[in-house]
């Protein structure tokens, strides 16, 4: 579908669809906002991690999973769980430690997971997840079923054993698991420059003998194109693809990070590539939405995140009983 | 008479009648293809059932115990052989940072049905990084079940119960144990986890003691019977979850107790053991303090004679035995 | 009057003064260049030792262990920064497999002079995998050292001891504690490791308490006071090696312990403790059982209220002293 | 030098120095063709894993390292040990515990080590040595000291975790340490094709930036070249470079090894390339050797391994006290 001069989209999306991916990216990005302005506020217990800025890697991967397809995630793994389909209000209830969370309060935002929707969890240790997407793969090779398992990390995540075992892993057993690399640039404060010799993260994947693309991880139609293609490729059983996503978190961190490690140019820089922006400019170019329409879709989810905001404070707090429930050991 | 198998066997046996019975069991781990794993438990196992579900895996224990605890999470029920209970110290992160805490910290639902059996114990001469007894270190962590077989008996009915459990467990065999036979019936049996053994009954003392311990105890037992010394052999054959009920029940009975495992004393579960019973109502029964035997605090040694004398032998226990009568 | 600083400061100072002295000492660790560590605790390091000796590394837990165990053994003094104590599964089988065993394993030859800071500990609602207290895994391990301070002016006089050590030291810092001050000389000095400190002189029961939960039973201790109860609060600072003598003594005195750590109770390093006092001629002084406190058998939950059930408070400790003065 | 019309020798070595390898070489094959004796006999503890048919790899890469140079080994040591300057004798006595040996008789066959001399030890744990290896460099750098480090382990290893953090730190930080994959084709019995999806495992240095070079494991002057390059590199600060020494295990993986995962024509072929035996006809064939020197050299080194078994057997044991010696904690 040639959606403007320059972008094709590869896969068939209606236009229903496509504004729907328009939408999630702004309850994205308007979910860690939220999350963002209450964390500064003390109203939220713990800690957390903003995707704000990444929102284009989230829904253009998942942009074309059905609900029998899997994905791990990450510690800043908000918009993963909302481009999987976790609705605001269990999320917000969580960060809240709230018994309609979706664990109920006791995962907090590091480990928001929703198994039976294919959320297969968020994850404190980075790239802790990464060889939990193999074995979900796994499953599907062994059980003969013909989901796909969608494995995102950071790019500081490839430094660890983890990544390394589980690729080859993946490679040798032609799984269908599709490794994408959130390269924003930087780990807490680590520049993935200082860290690696390589200049892309998808050299990476020459060492498992595996196909390895770099993407503009803040172009969502890029995004999905080379997801399309990974997912084809895992469908039928040729195994992984490592995607990198070249993008930038815009906020820090977590929730103290003075950003001592970057400049305020660089942010400046990357604030003009932002992801949404991008993409309705290319959906008004191609005549699927309009400047009011898009404002309006803005402002539902701005009212959306209310509501979930209301639904969490308004939901129960577990009793200290519930410290024992789910124990088995 | 019932045939007696070696508890290597009894391991292999649970192991193929369910996998026989439930497509979703498989084993992955290094060399358990052809090779039949670093001490033949898998022997003959690939021939029956493929590789696919003999899944041989390269040198990556974080990888594969990962991949286990994921392919568990989503349907399977994998048994991760890990060649030497050593090497959980790479296969660690998955176990306790994920395994043990994701149905918990995923509220409740999500289950990660597995089990990790792994080799241990020393006296293979394999010196100090392929010998040791790390239990008390799962032990600790909840969300972690920890099976400890001493006989082939044991050994099937308690795998057929790990691999029945909708949790993660570790089940330790133990090296030396892999050649001593027992009678073991054909069919499945499953003993229950939590379900402690008195191995042999006895008045005057009662000694608590794990995996090969539980031989040496039995052997020590006998000595101290000629000398009209009886003893209580309790093997709790799993330390998460303990029996407390059964273990109390007898230092009541005998007053005086014993605890003996092959890890290292210091901070061994000995103390987790000891310590709950001196918590106990069996308490006030004890007529002497309690004792714990194990390790010794250092690495273990390549030289045989220095291995031995690393971990508690038959006669430390009976003078162990014999300090502790005399202190009644 | 002395001034005061933060346990963090004297951290950090500890390892200031001796970086200044000594070329040989390094720190190592993710994100400790600009940002100052995950807590801040090397801030403003970088800018005085340059990032050759405050050496950001890579998210690689188990080479960067390695490279410091490998850099000791060849004549540096590494100070490996490990930014969740619950990350050490990743590092373990180097500090394990490697750093404990390199000295006995090569017959002598060889050392690993390093220090492994990690903080530890629940409170900040970073939940399952960023709260636990896992040092009782590392106390279970002949050839390796492992400290617990309490207050500031602990924090640096064991940092400075573990720093001079010659073998490795595992050091845990709480993440509650950073914060809190006390008076700490600026010179430097040096608290022996295996010298626990009593904190608090009572007469009636003993309290072996470790990291924060030291302040949790000065806590108590007031507390009971204002009842006319006199609690001895005992801080043994480190846990290899463990000040037996000063522990024993205590209770031999007062003739009542409890013992009360966060960690999880099961298999917690108070099963070590307790048993060492009961297998001690303290035991015939003992009035009562001995007690003890530990986090709950469950991974630790993200909601505050539940965070805070986990772990034994003052209230649990006022009532633990109850019960043993009523069984006395 | 020239040595014959296809060999050519970079390095300046001395005739002497080359006959010192041939012997050497043999050294370590008899050595270790004793201990597999002796296992099959029962008579020494434990377990053991022998380098026959791997010499090439251990004396080539050691032959240019002088006594400030370090290496690390692995499970299957005594090569490298010999290699490195270890004498039999010592070796023998630490395999027979006694107090002689190199770790007093508490290591054994997986934990010889000689600090003092260079070597940092075998390693009963696969990869375990690498990022030690790179800590060893990372004190030459410290310290601006002028030592190598020569990092050996097998094709197996380089599928853990450790392999992949420990190279990407030495590469980051531009180390002299040199990375030696003996890649003897199997694991303890799996087959790096079946392992691996790449040709060769030195491609893998691509995922750090590096060098990656392939050599034949079996022929010492091919071992001595791309080592002597690498050493260079190493030394000017240039960092480090991966090495892929191809070779084959002539016994099976430990004591105890059916070899049912290989063929023994496979085996044929590889005894084809003895490298032992090409070696000598090199050396002949530049006229450094005669058939008679060479015979008498392997008489020689037959004869110390005997002298190396009657020093061991006539060592003293430890006694029950040294338990606890070099205890610390
Ligand atoms: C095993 C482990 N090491 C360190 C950390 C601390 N930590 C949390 S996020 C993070 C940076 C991760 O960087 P990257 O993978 O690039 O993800 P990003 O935060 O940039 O999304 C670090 C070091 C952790 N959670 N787990
Ligand atoms: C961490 C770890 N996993 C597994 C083992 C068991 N093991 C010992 S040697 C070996 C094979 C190693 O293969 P490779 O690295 O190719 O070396 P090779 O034996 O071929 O020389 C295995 C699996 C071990 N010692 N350490
Ligand atoms: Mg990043
Ligand atoms: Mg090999």
């Amino acid at each position: 579908m040639q959606l403007t001069k320059e972008k094709l989209l590869v896969p068939e999306l209606s236009n229903d669809k496509l504004i729907d991916l328009y939408k999630q990216m702004w309850q994205i990005r308007l979910f860690d906002e939220k999350v963002d302005e209450f964390f500064a506020k003390g109203m939220i217990h713990g800690t957390t991690h903003l995707a704000v800025g990444q929102e284009a890697s989230a829904a253009g991967v998942c942009a074309l999973l059905t609900l029998e397809d899997k994905i791990t995630s990450t510690h800043r793994g908000h918009g993963h769980c909302i481009a999987k389909g976790a609705t605001a209000d269990k999320m917000m209830a969580e960060l809240f430690g709230r018994t309609t969370g979706y664990c109920k309060g006791k995962g907090g935002s590091m480990h928001i997971a929703d198994v039976d929707m294919g959320n297969l969890g968020a994850n404190g240790i980075v790239a802790g997840g990464i060889p939990l997407a193999v074995g979900s793969a796994l499953t599907a090779k062994m059980k003969k079923l013909d989901y796909v398992t969608v494995c995102f990390f950071g790019d500081g995540a490839t430094n660890e054993g983890s990544f390394h075992e589980a690729v080859n892993l993946a490679a040798i057993w032609d799984l269908p698991v599709i490794f994408v690399c959130e390269n924003n640039q930087y780990g807490m404060s680590g520049p993935v420059k200082e860290m690696t010799r390589v200049e892309n993260i998808a050299d990476r994947a020459h060492a498992y003998g595996i196909p390895g693309v770099v993407a503009d991880g803040n172009d969502i139609i890029e995004m999905i194109n080379v997801t399309d293609e990974a997912i084809k490729r895992a469908r039928s059983g040729k195994g992984p693809t490592l995607i990198e996503a070249k993008t930038y978190r815009w906020k820090g961190h977590s929730k103290s990070d003075a950003k001592k490690y970057r400049t305020r140019e660089e942010e400046q820089e990357w604030r003009k590539k932002d992801p949404i922006k991008r993409y309705k400019e290319i959906l008004i170019e191609a005549g699927i939405l309009t400047e009011e329409k898009a404002e309006e879709i803005r402002l539902a989810v701005k009212q959306e995140i209310e509501d979930a905001v209301k639904f969490a404070e308004e939901s129960p707090k577990p009793t200290l009983d519930d410290l024992l429930t789910d124990v088995y050991a | 008479m019932m045939r007696e198998i070696t508890y290597l066997e009894a391991v292999r046996e649970a192991m193929s009648i369910e996998m026989r019975k439930n497509d979703d069991v498989y084993i992955l781990g290094e060399d358990i293809g052809v090779y039949g794993g670093a001490f033949g438990v898998t022997r003959g196992m690939i021939e029956e059932f493929g590789p696919e579900r003999i899944r041989n895996t390269p040198i990556s224990e974080a990888g594969i115990a990962g991949a286990a605890v994921g392919s568990a999470l989503t349907g399977m029920r994998p048994i991760l052989e890990l060649q030497f209970s050593d090497f959980i110290t790479i296969a660690l992160d998955q176990m306790v940072n994920q395994a043990a805490k994701i149905r918990y910290m995923y509220g409740g639902k999500g289950k990660v049905p597995m089990v990790l059996r792994t080799p241990s114990g020393s006296g293979t001469g394999a010196a100090a990084q392929h010998s040791q007894s790390l239990e008390a270190w799962v032990a600790h962590i909840p969300g972690l079940k920890v099976v400890q077989p001493s006989t082939a008996y044991d050994a099937k009915g308690l795998l057929k119960a790990a691999m029945d459990d909708e949790n993660p467990v570790i089940f330790y065999e133990h090296k030396l144990l892999y050649k001593t036979s027992s009678a073991v019936p054909e069919e499945e049996y499953s003993i229950p986890l939590g379900k402690a053994d008195i191995k042999r009954e006895g008045t005057d003392v009662t000694i608590v003691a794990t995996a090969i311990m539980v031989h040496k105890s039995l052997e020590a037992a006998k000595e101290l019977e000629k000398e009209g010394i009886s003893v209580e052999v309790i093997d709790p054959r799993t330390i998460v979850p303990l029996d407390e009920e059964t273990i109390v029940n007898s230092v009541k009975k005998t007053g005086k107790v014993i605890v003996v495992h092959e890890a290292v004393k210091r901070g061994g579960i000995g103390g987790e053991i000891a310590s709950m019973i001196a918590e106990s109502e069996a308490f006030d029964y004890l007529d002497a303090p309690i004792k714990r035997l194990g390790g010794a605090s250092s690495p273990i040694p390549y030289n045989p004679e220095l291995e031995k004398a690393h971990v508690p032998q038959v006669s430390d226990i009976i003078k162990a035995v014999k300090e502790t009568l005399n202190r009644a």
